[in-house]
């Protein structure tokens, strides 16, 4: 085996304390939402906020996500201007939707529920896209399908691999039609992706529901979760409610979809870079269109500028 | 019926058992029509009609939600809302459609996709992302026509065509107004109220330049069925010479480059730093009219 | 609704009585093999050896199939001179496959188990091949293959489409692998008949098992089956006996097949010509090489030879 | 092992529990090799692996069947026997290749399809032959090698390359000797016989012309077993290494003729009416060299 397989992974935790997850001073214990056992602060980031009890995968927001995937220093941020506009001047029981948006932006420290820009998987140059999940639960709308489109057709310019990071509860009601149509749009996007032989690696994160999994997210080359993630169509609830079926243990697990063939992977977060670089590698084949044999030229795929 | 009827009226209206449903329209449009079944995986699904004919002396490919008339038959039908057989069996008829180069009808008219336990077990999100996929990059005319209820992924995954048409008193939204009320209102009772703020009526989606044509209904269809299918069999036919004159004048990827610009057009978001009114087009800033906050 | 489509069909059944099918003079009686009834022989041919009492579709000759489906006078065969070449010089038990050959061939007055030519169906021309199920149950050997492959090679050449109709056991043993190969040989000859834009037209018949199931009959355009007909990969004595599983009532069966999505229809014989009559005639767009409306169009499409 | 041993011992040969499966050489020849799972549809099916990887340097995608070396194992792995979700993992590999002209190189072992009752409720018959289908029209370069045991349609499934190789105790036909003897000698244990007279080694296939080189095993694979994979992986790279050099010169149309060719000129027939030798050129004569009765 050529020893570049092996590489160690040379994560960037420096901005983790930006974020808006739970912040835990050095010194502090958190308690982790599924053992409710107490990990020591220092672990739980040294573990990429998984617990090292009981392994579960905390939510991370989508700088934590970028920080932790990508290799220091890499993001370039691109969009972030691009907000919603409320089109149907939307208000329910005297919530107004632009309100919501305010209140969301502040408690997320995003302006959208998706983060897009360029960056570097352990040497490989990317396009990505990460949800937000502060920001109405990562919902889809107007705005995060611009920026999704925006950054695919980017990766097509540059001819750079695309990956996308998610969760979601899936569309944005206040957009209604608007947020449905986004659907269609982000995936159109991945169609002229894949027409350019550039892949789609899509990573799927707890919760992601709806609009978001039966769209672009599952549109991909490869599709990739995390352990524990809960992901499908319909949430529970609704699933529930509406048949009166009782659900079986671990059903939409990241495990479950694993077993019912509708993902590649289940994939710990620790080991996602490097499994990321992986493909990568393999796809600089395609992505810098040659398809006969040279790892010389693979390598200088990093670079990206084809 | 006039335009100014309130939502949740056109929602009552859009649900009528008694309103024509797919295949009231395919018997009368479609010659010799040919129902084809299954998805060659798993199951057919019969909430989703699907088969091949003529229309108007051009053989087509025709996909439909099928609701019952009658409790029994939407218990068969499945109240028209597909699982992942039924959008794998429309997948099928995609491809089929494209292989042969006969043009695309899709009538839309569905609560929704199926939200059961077995769905989910066989990816309906995966179904419906497939079809997405298919349907934007199909090299062959299509035409949808939301005749009933349109409601939420699960009508989408059969209408992303070339041109998406809307009867007066059909609706299309991205989630049920129950379903928006439970969740934005706490409150399912307030689905009128929903209704209105989804503004999900035709006259409000052709505003938003999201659908291409409105299908008046003098008379709501579910009294008037026969004026209201060959209306919609006129407007049918009148867009998709229009897009057959587009292939044959300008070719089929010049087709597949106006549908993909239609879908990625649609949307109303600002860039606050360009500090303008967002658009590639002067059409397109109409389309996002929106100021910055 | 244009009159044609409800053109009455025009049978031919003179030629029913050289089948090796049970012969039934004038005035005498058949007993149906499934309900045990006894049938006035002339209502059983009146009804295409559908039994009135039970719809039991009796299994018909390559010859009687041709002659209930095709244009009376139409058919003319091809390749009749074809026949295996016994490769392997496979002898069981004393049984010389050369032999076996002639028995069967002697049987079912065909010298191979497949009849292909061209013919025409309520007045569209079309390549057709049919399975002779007295020949060695119908089994594909190179025989089979190569008269399969040259007649969906001469579709294509003639710009004609494409009816199989099929009922066999499966392989040919006597041929090993040479007869596996034909499952790869006639399915690559369908891949080239469909970049042509030409139609398969699959009929299946009981029974229809193993490599031909698992084959050219079903890459198919359209897969119609007859009622009550079996179908499968595996035979339902060798699922019991390898997995010990207790089958369903109707396992196998046309109406299972559709259940569970694997066909198109369920077609009764006496209605299969006009079916297939009509779809030839919405092929015709494609076959014609035009997709502009015109019906003129379409129905000089009978003539097949643009 | 020399080539003149009894069709019956290779079978057991073939058949050894300690003979490497499919990924012992994906272990050995693949770099960096990333297991892909499941059909998209149904399930993942742990009969067939398939995946990415790198081969001396290329990407390619690999599909295998996958015995196990114990009764756990093959218990997990339905002792290498794929259902229709194996087959359609193996056709969502086939599609992922050809869409980044990734070449695509199978290791054939299995004693066949699944027989059961749920593989045929979804479609066993129709998962093998779209996979047929594909493998006939798939516009990159593919390598099939037989590592083992090819049993019929389930091995052909995965087996319809441009260059199909066979170790030199791998056995292809088109049922087990077992079956066939059922059948044809109304007894199993005259399963040597049958194997004698389905004419299954690689010897007999060479000479057919039905396989394109022999990989010797001087010791039999299960006692060498490093040695069996590295000559198989020299093997397949030449194979693999003249078929790119047809792309690249003649082009993918050119090779999928040759494709084409191979498998069209498969059989052994004469034309009594012709009463001459069959074939359409004097190489086929040779490999259709039987004369007419
Ligand atoms: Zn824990
Ligand atoms: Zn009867």
């Amino acid at each position: 085996m050529p020893d570049f397989f092996r590489r160690k992974p040379t994560f960037n935790r420096e901005d983790a304390e930006h974020s808006d997850g739970p912040v835990v001073p050095d010194g502090l214990w958190v308690k982790c939402t599924s053992c409710k056992d107490l990990v020591y602060s220092k672990d739980f980031e040294r573990w990429y906020r998984v617990c090292p009890k009981c392994d579960h995968h905390a939510r991370l927001t989508a700088t934590q996500r970028l920080n932790y995937l990508l290799d220091s220093g890499s993001f370039e941020e691109w969009d972030r201007g691009i907000v919603t506009a409320d089109p149907l001047h939307f208000s329910a029981n005297g919530d107004a939707y632009h309100e919501k948006v305010q209140q969301a932006s502040q408690k997320s420290g995003q302006p959208e529920s998706l983060v897009t820009g360029r960056g570097r998987i352990q040497g490989y140059d990317a396009v990505v896209a990460a949800t937000e999940f502060a920001f109405l639960g990562a919902s889809m709308g107007s705005a995060f399908g611009e920026k999704f489109v925006r950054a695919v057709e980017k990766a097509v310019e540059l001819r750079l691999p695309f990956i996308s990071i998610s969760n979601s509860g899936g569309a944005r009601m206040h957009e209604s039609t608007f947020s449905l149509m986004q659907m269609a749009k982000t995936t159109a996007a991945l169609s002229r992706l894949g027409e350019h032989k550039l892949p789609h690696v899509s990573i799927l994160t707890d919760p992601c529901y709806g609009g978001v999994t039966a769209s672009y997210a599952t549109v991909a080359d490869i599709i990739i979760a995390e352990p524990g993630a809960m992901i499908g169509f319909a949430g529970p609830r609704v699933i529930e409610q509406i048949t009166r079926q009782k659900l079986p243990a671990g059903f939409q697990t990241a495990e479950f979809l694993l077993k019912h063939g509708m993902i590649d992977m289940v994939c710990r977060r620790s080991d996602l870079p490097e499994t990321i670089a992986l493909l990568l590698l393999h796809y600089a084949d395609a992505t810098m269109g040659r398809h006969t044999p040279g790892y010389a030229h693979a390598s200088t795929g990093k670079e990206g500028d084809a | 019926m006039t335009s100014t009827a309130p939502a949740w009226e056109r929602v009552q209206l859009a649900r009528k058992p008694e309103r024509p449903h797919s295949l009231a329209y395919i018997n009368m449009l479609i010659s010799g029509f040919v129902e084809l079944h299954g998805d060659r995986r798993f199951s057919d699904d019969p909430s989703i009609v699907s088969g091949i004919g003529s229309f108007n002396g051009r053989t087509v490919m025709v996909i439909g939600h099928q609701k019952g008339t009658n409790t029994k038959e939407n218990l068969d039908r499945n109240f028209g809302m597909p699982g992942p057989d039924g959008y794998r069996k429309a997948l099928r008829t995609f491809h089929h459609a494209e292989k042969f180069g006969f043009p695309l009808i899709c009538f839309i008219d569905t609560p929704g996709a199926d939200p059961g336990l077995s769905s989910e077990e066989r990816g309906q999100a995966t179904a419906i992302a497939e079809n997405l996929l298919a349907l934007s990059s199909l090299k062959i005319p299509t035409v949808g026509v939301v005749i009933g209820e349109g409601g939420s992924g699960g009508a989408l995954a059969i209408s992303v065509t070339d041109r998406l048409l809307m009867l007066e008193n059909a609706v299309y939204a991205v989630a049920s107004p129950e379903a928006c009320a439970a969740i934005l209102w706490k409150d399912a009772s307030a689905a009128p109220e929903a209704a209105e703020a989804l503004k999900l009526t035709a006259q409000n989606l052709y505003e938003f330049e999201i659908i291409d044509e409105i299908i008046p209904e003098p008379e709501p269809a579910h009294e008037a069925s026969d004026e209201a299918i060959l209306r919609t069999g006129k407007t049918i036919e009148r867009h998709l010479t229009e897009i057959e004159s587009i292939v044959s004048d300008q070719g089929i990827e010049h087709l597949l480059e106006l549908r993909y610009q239609k879908y990625r057009n649609i949307g109303a978001w600002v860039d606050q730093q360009e500090a303008v009114i967002s658009g590639d087009s002067p059409d397109l800033a109409r389309q996002n009219g929106q100021t910055a906050n």
